[in-house]
């Protein structure tokens, strides 16, 4: 029986809060509604309003009470709505669930799994199709994961709920219909890993969360055109894998960065640059980037417009090879 | 600080919401809240309700034939809306959430051009300085800043315009309305915060938000005045608000206004409202719509007639046609003008992304 | 929502702030605050405001000399924080601004420790499950929502302990705060919110920080009891205190209280107070000295004599002289510490950064 | 008669108020006190309680009233009263200041500078050392300035007030002491402009705010040993001078950015990822980054380690030229 990405995290969440009675999953709507996509549906029929229960409407509050609920010894998981809308609890997330464990020289461990669907491609009014992955992984402090596939849905939402460090997990709105036959529970590598997703020789394509599969996309189509194209997913986006980029960058010699984020400052900077600190000798050409403008989010039938797609990376793996 | 701590209970809200009219027509008068309205001003509000409530359809209707990506309907909160936003004046500014066709029809936004952030062509379509009313604000209570600040100005400048900002009973928990109303208190700034209590933030019900006595009670918070009123009571919104935004207007500062009403239809177009709420409460709910309830008013007092009726059915009829039609007919738009309005001056901006892209139209590579 | 109304008023402060204790000591009984405090408690309270005001003169010597980056001194406000947190069971939980040096030694919280803060040896150096005492909170207000946290944690868990979090009269206006005792009020939680009114967020007075009538009016607008009491008189804020938090022990829910106080000393040693406010001020100010007030008290009740002066005074002198000790004593820190606690699991992390700095510590090249 | 940045800064306040009278000044402590850094002494006595004023303690609200203000028309420049205090603000100015402007098509003008003193080295408590840098320069629809001498504080601030696009001001608080000779009034290049501040052959130092000067340190230390240094200062973060960063590599093969926010998605990842995007075939080693490390700021005892100084930055220098 197929799965989707949705339905493999909201089986993670259903089977971690078996797992571990301290385990709580509150946000907006998450309760007696499920989530606006359903991620949390049935959790409150199954463990109750005490573990999965609606807050009033304030991310800020959600997330410093998440705090809290973790110092008294929980393990919080929060909703934000969407994207847009972690941006009231900025504060929070960045001066104290990044920095109280640290602070405390490791006597507060504050295990937070902060859920935030994201990313665009779903025809959203504005604010509900952000990529903020940048503005967690520059913030020391914070593990950010993101899955590709349904299969890491599942199973790295378990490993961020078991994970003693606060995991910003980012899941792609657009891929939650994404299908699996893969059968639930299943553990696939640890977040920190890269995964090689398909083996190719003249280039390599490094993308993560909705990208990944516009990135598989593509390089079947680079396959009728005679290129072999490697995929690489980061699924964790802080840390990054580095040894695991510069392997596929030692093969392929050449790297296309791939995010809907805007490219200024976006992931696609940071792997560059670790690509050319670290294996400067091995690149045939300079990394590229194939991302979103550096514009605000666009109306919904702009998007197509805006979002990195088979057609603009296959241009880019063209330029990449005419170095 | 007022120091007069015994005064300040006068900043309450009363036992009761103001009510003027019940759902039969029958008018109680307030002395209160007296009326100021002719039987032209009467008759135009019940109109102002009509047309927002075939717009509303209208636009459920487009976005079910895929013209629209998603709608949030102001259905049942008419009164709320249309009173609030009549008892301005058009110099005063208002500063909408998503849901306020009511308020926008009042300003005679274009609702084409309104409805275009729901289609996606763009992220706004109106001017917002051509009716003074505001973009609509997605972000919940972040909109109410922008009212508070827009009044500062005004006040600063000397100039006695009043804004109006509407947010939803779940935006009371924001903190940025928090922090309105603190800096509205401070400067007391002429800004009315109008809160259209309709009972839900999607699916979260009254009181999993607040455990206030009543909204309105956040108000003695900031050294405001909190008042309530029923929403689906067209007069009594008229007359609360009315009274609020003259008072604000005259330098006595701001005010918080609770509108009690409910959202008869689902939260956006894509809600499964079956989820959390019940049948009986809908109907229940339906007793007080707020159009049927001036209807017979009107009737009462002889202003309403088959005539007015034919007029304005027609003119909803019209207007629901011409917004129709401007949907259907709008353009998607131009994918270069991502570029044009990040930057006054995008000097040293886009360098080759702007290329790329036109490249890309042009069906040419990169 | 309480949907009664009229018994909401319950909700606000009194008139005039709970007061038992007059500047000369003489003490007026309130049948609704009774003290449950014998002999040996009110001198503990006594001492433990000396001794807080004499390791707050050291810290300022300290950071006069050099040993401290910058201190906040609580000076005037020993009575609102020693009362406030003697009013706790052991097990309840504090949560700190970053001026709470009473209510740290109240805990036992090793002053020390406690200063390496300021002293920057490292962002803080006590356990605070030890003392049930959480990290000191600079950024305003924000620890508002982890004290409420807290408490949902506690009451999910059905441990009937309270937290009591500390803030400024500055601090209400942020957002934090506000949602903190929206999430209160809902979830019923044993929270107490206590708000020290010294009148000034640094050079910003009450008045241009808000136009509520009180702090503690702000309380209704979250469903939740709005306290008054002179921060000044220690026995008025423990009576006070004591019943907030034993109504939150025992399911009530949350509570707030405004003590009012004053700062006597700068906001903190960086800060030029002259340029805000007058001598004058500060003179009147000083008439309502906590700890002069508590020992004319204790004297009129035959509880003070020369032999307690000795002794409160040599313990005071001695805390301090450890003090002044440990913090010239305290090594400024091994660097390679900064990577040792970003992360429980640091795979992945800090790749050749730790290296860079440890080859840097041995004097050789990266 | 020498005047420090933090004069020069001052002086640009006074006479932007005193050029248009449209122009406000407002934050935390600004009135009466004149700023915790008396950065705005003397505006409230010279023009009022009404165009500069002291606000309630809240973040958001500053930001948001202020772009209530520019909307009714006034030129608001805002106060952050530090770096970490502006997290709170996050959501008015990532969701609002950089957005609404393209949101409404170009109606809404919102010329609102926002002052933030910023970076480390002056032995402050937590959350006082912040350099957010990179969250704003990711963000599109914001401008980000921040000067690295006092005649640049004067004229680009000068500047951002007389933008009519949103402009974060980033002022490097360690440096509001460093002195110049120049007179006042003064107009410097535009911001957009980055500028070469000493001319080297060797290799480019590319630095910005706080870390011009220790990069003219360096360069200076660097020639003793025969090293003939550049150093470029930037000046605009957003937008990067592309092409004058380009030209300097093309002269000198070499560059390393320095700053003191955090390495991972710092502003170094971007200009090391432009440079070899564009110049790839002039890089004769990579382009390297000395920065903070990936933690949290640390405690002023400690901040000696982990900011760049001298010594790390010839480290890199030996670095880059080992290639
Ligand atoms: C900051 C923010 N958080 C979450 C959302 C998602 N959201 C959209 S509407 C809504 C509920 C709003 O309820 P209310 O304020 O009562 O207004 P109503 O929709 O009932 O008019 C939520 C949670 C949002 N738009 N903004
Ligand atoms: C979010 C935030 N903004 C600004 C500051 C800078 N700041 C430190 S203390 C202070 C005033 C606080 O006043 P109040 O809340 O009354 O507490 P008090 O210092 O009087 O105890 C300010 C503005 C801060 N620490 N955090
Ligand atoms: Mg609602
Ligand atoms: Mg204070």
């Amino acid at each position: 029986m197929a799965t989707t990405m949705g339905q493999a995290i909201n089986a993670a969440l259903m089977d971690a809060m078996e797992a571990d009675p301290k385990v709580l999953m509150f946000g907006e709507d998450v309760g007696q509604l499920g989530g606006v996509f359903r991620v949390t549906d049935g959790l409150q029929a199954k463990f109750g309003d005490k573990r999965c229960f609606d807050t009033p409407l304030a991310e800020s509050g959600i997330m410093g009470t998440a705090i809290g609920l973790a110092m008294y010894g929980w393990r919080p998981i929060a909703e934000m709505q969407f994207d847009g809308f972690s941006y009231p609890a900025f504060e929070q997330i960045v001066s104290h669930l990044a920095k109280m464990p640290n602070r405390s020289r490791g006597t507060v461990k504050l295990p937070v799994t902060v859920r935030i669907p994201y990313g665009g491609g779903i025809g959203a009014v504005e604010h509900h199709s952000e990529s903020p992955e940048a503005y967690w992984a520059h913030t020391a402090g914070l593990k950010v994961m993101t899955p590709g596939t349904p299969e890491d849905g599942y199973s790295m939402m378990r490993e961020a709920i078991r994970s003693d460090d606060p995991v910003i997990f980012l899941e792609p709105k657009r891929r939650y219909w994404m299908k699996s036959d893969a059968d639930l529970p299943i553990e696939t590598e640890p977040a920190h890993k890269a995964v090689v997703r398909r083996e190719g020789t003249d280039v390599t394509l490094i993308a993560y969360g909705p990208m990944v599969r516009t990135a598989m996309e593509t390089a079947e189509a680079a396959e009728d055109e005679g290129i072999s194209v490697e995929v690489l997913d980061l699924r964790s986006l802080s840390p990054l894998d580095t040894p695991t980029m510069i392997e596929c960058l030692k093969r392929t010699g050449r790297a296309i960065v791939i995010h809907e984020a805007a490219m200024t400052l976006g992931m696609g900077a940071e792997v560059a640059t670790r690509l050319q600190e670290r294996a400067f000798y091995h690149l045939e050409a300079p990394v590229l980037r194939v991302t979103g403008f550096d514009t605000p989010y666009p109306p919904a039938k702009l998007e197509e417009f805006w979002l990195p797609d088979v057609d603009r990376i296959l241009d880019a793996i063209e330029r990449s090879l005419s170095y | 600080m007022n120091s007069n701590v015994s005064e300040a209970i006068a900043l309450l809200p009363p036992n009761e919401p103001v009510h003027l009219l019940d759902p039969d027509g029958t008018y109680h008068e307030d002395p209160e809240h007296p009326l100021d309205l002719d039987e032209a001003q009467l008759r135009e509000l019940y109109r102002l309700m009509v047309v927002t409530r075939k717009v509303d359809r209208e636009a459920i209707n487009l976005q079910r034939q895929g013209q629209l990506g998603v709608y949030a309907s102001c259905m049942g909160q008419e009164a709320a809306q249309v009173a609030s936003a009549y008892a301005l004046k058009t110099e005063d500014w208002i500063f909408p959430s998503y849901r306020e066709l009511g308020a926008a029809l009042v300003r005679n936004v274009d609702a084409v051009g309104l409805l275009q952030l729901y289609r996606g062509t763009w992220l706004s379509d109106h001017n917002p300085y051509e009716h003074n009313f505001a973009l609509m604000a997605i972000p919940i209570g972040t909109q109410a800043l922008h009212a508070t600040g827009f009044a500062m100005g005004a006040r600063f400048d000397d100039n006695p315009l009043v804004s109006m900002v509407y947010f939803g009973d779940g935006g009371t928990s924001e903190g940025d309305p928090h922090e309105a109303m603190t800096f509205a208190g401070v400067f007391k700034s002429p800004v009315v915060f109008f809160v259209q209590n309709n009972q839900y933030a999607i699916s979260v019900p009254l009181d999993r938000q607040t455990a206030a006595p009543t909204l309105a009670h956040k108000a003695i918070g900031y050294g405001i005045p909190g008042y309530r009123c029923d929403g689906n009571d067209v007069l009594a919104t008229y007359a609360v608000t009315r009274r609020a935004v003259e008072r604000a207007r005259s330098g006595e500062g701001p005010a918080f206004i609770e509108a009690l009403t409910y959202r008869m239809e689902a939260h956006t177009t894509s809600d499964d409202p079956t989820r959390y709420r019940t049948q009986e409460e809908l109907d229940e709910a339906a007793k007080t719509d707020p159009i049927a309830r001036m209807r017979n008013f009107l009737t009462q007092r002889d202003l309403y007639d088959d005539a007015l009726e034919n007029e304005i059915e027609q003119q909803a009829k019209d207007t629901a046609t011409t917004v129709r039609a401007g949907i259907y007919d709008a353009p998607h738009g131009d994918p270069m003008e991502l570029f044009d309005h990040v930057y006054v001056d995008p000097t040293g901006y886009f360098e080759g992304q702007r290329e790329l892209l036109a490249a890309e139209l042009e069906g040419g590579d990169a």
